[in-house]
């Protein structure tokens, strides 16, 4: 294993709803002491169901939002503070809707031209051809490069979306669900593509999803998340072959893989929806688990952290 | 088994763009049949012309469409308003829109039974109280009174559910039912509906792009591609020897987890969906088909693997050895 | 993907929507009009001929065939009055258009796009700016001040701001959360960037239709009043003061206030129809 | 929703005092109040007499809230014109002012609900287009022109209606009807895109699969939900009305506040003038806090928040 090309410290983010005029605002903790470290080349997985605080997770390392505490790292330098420009340089998004994502009064050329000329001090000739380059690379035509984006389809704006994101030749991309408004013939492609950069480019991907399959599928180590907490944390293959987490092995049964004959699983998991506004005593997944004891109601489980990975549960 | 929905050569087109071309369909009674296909394939718009739900514009036509031994292609709006609700029902993907912000569940669901069979109010209530202690709700009582948006999106599609069973239909289409929901809720929505069909002896006609959703759920599958069903097979012949091009691309490009190899890539189907004007001859997937020949340009076959297994392709059955899958 | 949306075609699509064209005509005719209106009036629009009061037009009966449409209270050439007139709404309309939209669009995009305290405090000059009633006060002012063709479009601009205001307040941000926004700021683009390069040719097409309205509005605006003897004074011919001059009249000349009535209808028509044919364009509706 | 409504209240209160600023702001510093008062003959002598006499050589700040004192009480001080309270000016003319703003509003109300409705159940039909063309027709129309013509035939030609004046019931309708027409195009607007939009959501389709009748789709599911703007608007709507009904108020000389504002502004009475500029944007408040009132008991997504 070689450096971490990404170092995760603490992260936490707090959000403060507004609940009226006279009533104190209400904080709502979205992503509550996350670390990790993915090391260069390598794929970190982040997978939770909707509301998990997986994409303000991928907001703040990217700087959209700023966090409440903690820091993020690329090659040992602080993000938080650093220039806008030499951040965008070191890391760059790839986000899920390719139809909100791409500018639609731009031509395709400047759309991904645009982090060059934002740099301020390359050569036209330099943008131009980068852009080429990075259009070549994501399999657009130079003729693509002259539409605009209602002109392309979903999975072509998608490609032209991660051309952007390299073209500043970065060392990580956070991709936020890439592949969950695509075709699946299409998310293969996307997937393809985006295993194939990694490859070529010695890129280092955070790879947020909800599909545990496409996850499977492309990272080396996955982090489970469940109401703002990294709840377990592995190796892809020892995740997926003995998940430790009793929420882990629960999303786990809930994958349908296309094998027929075998029914639908009961995962186990209760009426009771997660609520990222009223975040349960105790362990945060206690009232959904089917394997809670007494303790778990009153008393948060700690991390332990071991060669396997790391688990967050008194039973594990 | 008897055919409980029968669909023979349906023609959708909406403006300048042939919808469904030629499809052909039956569900028997008790069974699930799903329709799988990509965005834009043709799946929800057979499903809509099957309630007599298409948009303004569109023109329908088939040979047949029987609903029970009944001809209902010739039905007038008046006549399938009186099917709709009450011997066939339908859900839909997104449980967030699809019920009425402004009616609370229980008037929501009340009005189906009150408009089918005049029931009296009280009546009506306690037959939605229990069909949602049926769908799995907890407290029915209290979720009568509440307003769509205090439920979670698990529960709506629930609520929906109950609101397709309050007449007792024969019939159920659900339409990507769980697309919008996390793949825990997912699951307990699947396990639902199976298990209602198992009781109830509901027909249900499933529409969903998800592979792993079919081989769950299906009794039998319809593969569609652009307009057209391309393929339809019991579902275990399906997934165990695909026939069709695209049916056996398809399966390649969906990781299987446990099966992850991550420095292969997945197999993939290159290209875009093309939009398929009227007019348009021969098969629409022959500029995507590796397999594709002079012949894709003319009127495709439908072919017989084996029984009950058709497949709309120039291809001779098990064509290039053992199935790709 | 159709054709729709592709810049190319927007001009065709335009030219074969009838309400533009016609619109179009209107206006562009009108401005015309107002530019060379020294060069093309028969007569000089304020030289009194007190023996030649109130022709008609020379299309009705008793008209004169020297004054097309007959002359005023005051035998003033009724052609060349509104031919001056349409130079004092054109003129009325874009000046106000320019002074409210640079107030209105400057406050709903900087409300839009920086969001928290600044927004509120947008929202709460638009609600204020919208409690108080636009006519009363023009007309308060115009009194206390002395009325002039300033004045009218200072009052004008400074009243009209509130819809551009609103428009590009949701637009700035509904644009400001998508993901095109975030990838510029992840690029490292300025500010100033993201607002001129991202933002602004977004709501472009959205404020071209606001702007529609208001002129609309402005020269409909002027027009009440110039009636009400508070807007242009006289003896400016504009419309609204030429049908106040002749409403004595009018119910023995009825046509003295039908030819500026229908001459105010008429272009006011045109510029709504140009802003309903960028609206369909858009495919949006801003009615809401 | 206690604290919705709270909030909504604090807002207005906020806007009321910032207008009474306004208007106080208004008249002092758009020129000496005191040489509009006295009149172009006056002597500096009088000027001076009129200063002393209204208090206006104290300063400003001592002016603005002895008169914001004042004016919070409902005391606007004295007409300078007429020698009455302007309070009891008000007062008096304020009935045929709101009575005039709820003709045109019903009238504007029965017109547009069933010309929007029509329009969006036939979107993209001649019979959408030509409700889109009256819309937009009512909104070129200069409002005072029209009074003027449809005195011109009904009431001189025909002689249905009397031109001016409401001794009787039936002056209300003329100037009712033009007030209307200020208000139909963006009120036929809002419904037929409420109801489109209605009318294409999922929930309508739900109702459809549910087998409902057309006319329980278009009113009970559709109607119900693309009302809740509707009534926000229209409540904006009169208030908008009452505040232009100076122009309309003038044509027919209908002596309404509207009326009663021209007349002070021609007479350089300015208490007036800025009581009734007060009076119609504390309506206009109200009015919107009535709105958002009623969109709350409508919505219930915001009923329950």
């Amino acid at each position: 294993m070689s450096a971490p090309a990404i170092e995760v410290r603490g992260l936490r983010r707090v959000f403060r709803v507004r609940q009226g005029l006279f009533a104190p605002p209400r904080e709502v903790v979205a992503v509550d002491d996350v670390s990790f470290s993915v090391p260069a080349g390598s794929v970190l997985g982040v997978v939770g169901e909707s509301g998990c605080g997986k994409s303000t997770l991928a907001r703040l390392i990217l700087g959209l939002l700023e966090p409440s505490a903690g820091d993020v790292l690329v090659d040992g330098q602080r993000l938080g503070g650093m220039d806008r420009r030499a951040r965008a340089r070191l890391i760059q998004p790839v986000f899920q809707d390719p139809f909100a994502s791409l500018n639609p009064k731009r031509r395709i050329r400047d759309i991904v031209a645009m982090p060059l000329v934002a740099q301020g001090d390359v050569s036209r000739a330099e943008v131009e051809r980068r852009v080429a380059e990075a259009l070549d690379r994501v399999g657009l035509s130079r003729e693509q490069g002259t539409r605009f984006p209602a002109q392309l389809s979903g999975g072509q704006r998608q490609r032209v979306a991660i051309a952007r994101a390299l073209v500043l030749r970065p060392r990580i991309v956070v991709c936020d669900e890439p592949t969950s408004a695509l075709d699946v013939s299409v998310q293969a492609q996307i997937l393809n593509l985006l295993a194939e950069l990694r490859r070529d480019l010695g890129l280092t991907y955070l790879f947020i999803s909800h599909n545990l399959a496409v996850v499977e599928h492309i990272a080396s180590e996955v982090a489970v998340m469940y109401l703002g907490r990294i709840v377990e944390r592995s190796e892809s293959e020892r995740l997926f072959a003995a998940p430790r987490h009793p929420y882990t092995r629960a999303l786990l049964a809930s994958v349908l893989t296309p094998e027929p004959g075998l029914g639908v699983p009961d995962v186990g998991l209760g009426d009771t929806m997660p609520d990222p506004a009223n975040i349960p005593p105790g362990c945060r997944f206690h009232p959904r688990c089917p394997v809670a004891i007494t303790k778990c109601s009153t008393e948060a489980p700690r991390p332990t952290a071991d060669a396997a990975g790391l688990v967050e549960c008194h039973l594990a | 088994m008897s055919a409980l929905l029968e669909v023979a050569d349906l023609r959708v087109t909406i403006g300048s763009t042939a919808a469904v071309r030629g499809a052909s369909l039956t569900v028997n009674k008790g069974e699930t049949h799903c329709l799988v296909g990509e965005s834009g394939c043709g799946k929800s718009i057979t499903a809509l012309s099957v309630m007599g739900l298409l948009p303004r514009g569109a023109v329908r036509e088939t040979t047949a469409l029987r609903f029970a031994g009944e001809e209902i292609g010739r039905y007038g709006e008046r006549q399938m308003e009186r099917l709709r609700g009450d011997r066939m029902a339908m859900i839909f993907q997104e449980p967030m829109t699809s019920l009425n912000p402004a009616y609370t569940v229980g008037s929501q669901m009340t009005e189906v039974l009150r408009r089918h069979r005049g029931t009296p109010r009280a009546q009506a209530v306690d037959r939605a109280a229990e069909l949602l202690a049926r769908v799995g709700i907890t407290a029915p009582g209290l979720r009568l009174g509440q307003y769509p948006h205090q439920l979670s999106g698990g529960l709506r599609q629930r609520v929906m559910i109950a609101m397709a069973l309050m007449c007792d239909p024969e019939l159920l289409i659900a339409d990507e039912p769980t697309t919008a929901l996390d793949v825990t809720v997912q699951a307990q929505i699947l396990r639902l509906l199976a298990g209602l069909q198992k009781d109830l002896g509901l027909g249900i006609l499933l529409i969903t792009h998800d592979l792993g959703i079919v081989a769950r759920v299906a009794d039998r599958v319809s593969v569609m591609y652009a307009g057209e069903v391309v393929e339809s097979a019991p579902t275990a012949a399906l997934f165990a020897a695909p026939e069709h091009p695209y049916t056996r691309g398809l399966l390649t490009c969906v990781p299987v987890p446990g099966k992850a190899k991550r420095d292969e890539p997945l197999g993939s189907i290159p290209g875009v969906v093309p939009r398929i004007q009227p007019g348009f001859a021969g098969c629409g997937f022959r500029d995507r088909c590796a397999q594709a020949s002079a012949a894709c340009a003319g009127t495709i076959p439908r072919r017989e693997a084996s029984v009950g297994h058709e497949v709309l392709c120039t291809l001779p059955p098990r064509w290039g050895g053992a199935a790709a899958a | 993907m159709s054709a729709a949306v592709m810049p190319a075609g927007r001009g065709a699509r335009l030219l074969r929507n009838p309400g533009f064209v016609v619109g179009a005509a209107i206006v562009g005719l009108c401005a015309v009009i107002a530019i060379l209106a020294p060069w093309i009036v028969p007569y000089d629009p304020f030289a009194i001929d007190l023996d030649r009061r109130l022709v008609p037009p020379s299309f009705m009966e008793g008209g004169d065939p020297r004054n097309f449409l007959g002359t005023d209270q005051l035998g003033r050439d009724y052609f060349s009055r509104l031919i001056y007139g349409a130079r004092i709404s054109m003129v009325i309309g874009v000046l106000t258009v320019i002074t409210s939209g640079l107030i209105g669009i400057t406050m709903g995009v900087l409300g839009g796009f920086y969001g928290g305290k600044i927004d509120d405090a947008v929202v709460f000059a638009i609600t204020t700016r919208l409690s108080i009633p636009a006519v009363l006060v023009a007309l308060a002012v115009a009194a206390l001040r002395g009325s002039s063709f300033i004045l009218v479009v200072l009052v004008l601009g400074l009243l009209l701001w509130d819809r551009f205001a609103v428009v590009a307040r949701s637009t700035t941000m509904q644009i400001r959360n998508l993901d095109y926004v975030s990838a510029a700021w992840c690029a490292g683009a300025s500010r100033w960037w993201v607002l001129t390069r991202e933002v602004l040719p977004n709501i472009a097409t959205h404020l071209a239709v606001v702007a529609t309205l208001e002129m609309a509005l402005a020269i409909l605006l002027e027009a009440a009043l110039s009636f009400l003897g508070l807007g242009v004074p006289a003896p400016l011919p504009s419309w609204g003061l030429m049908i106040s001059e002749a409403k004595e009249y009018m119910f023995f000349s009825p046509w003295v206030i039908m030819i500026p009535g229908a001459a105010l209808f008429v272009l006011v028509m045109g510029v709504n129809l140009l802003g309903d044919a960028l609206r369909d364009m858009m495919g949006t509706d801003l009615s809401r | 929703m206690l604290r919705f409504f709270l909030r909504r209240f604090a807002v207005a209160v906020l806007v009321a005092l910032t207008v009474l600023t306004l208007a106080f702001l208004l008249t002092r510093v758009s020129g000496d109040l005191a040489i509009s008062i006295a009149g172009p003959n006056a002597t500096q002598a009088d000027v001076d007499a009129i200063r002393e006499a209204y208090g206006l050589n104290r300063p400003l700040v001592v002016q603005y809230f002895d008169w914001l004192g004042r004016a919070v009480q409902g005391d606007f001080g004295q007409s300078y014109f007429f020698r009455d309270r302007v309070a009891n000016l008000i007062a008096a003319r304020m009935p045929v002012t709101v009575t005039l703003g709820l003709v045109g509003l019903a009238i504007a109300l029965v017109v547009s609900l069933p010309l929007g409705i029509l329009a969006a159940v036939r979107e993209g039909t001649w019979v959408d287009r030509l409700v889109g063309l009256v819309a937009m027709i009512g909104q070129a129309m200069p409002s005072f022109w029209l009074g003027l013509v449809l005195m011109i035939v009904f009431g001189l030609q025909l002689g249905w209606v009397p031109i001016s004046g409401v001794e009787t019931w039936d002056g209300y309708i003329l100037p009712g009807i033009v007030l209307a027409f200020s208000a139909i195009p963006s009120l036929t607007r809002l419904t037929r895109s409420g109801m489109i939009e209605a009318l294409a959501s999922d929930y309508i389709r739900t109702a459809r699969a549910k087998g409902l009748t057309r006319l329980s789709i278009l009113v009970k599911h559709g109607f119900r939900n693309a009302a809740i703007p509707v009534v926000s608007i229209a409540a904006v709507q009169l208030g908008f009305m009452l505040g232009g009904s100076i122009v309309i108020e003038t044509v027919f000389a209908l002596h309404g506040v509207g009326f009663l504002a021209w007349e002070s502004i021609s007479k350089n009475d300015f208490p007036v003038v800025q009581a009734v500029v007060l009076v119609l944007a504390l309506i206009y408040i109200a009015l919107t806090l009535l709105a958002d009132l009623l969109n709350a008991v409508l919505d219930p997504r915001l009923r329950t928040a």
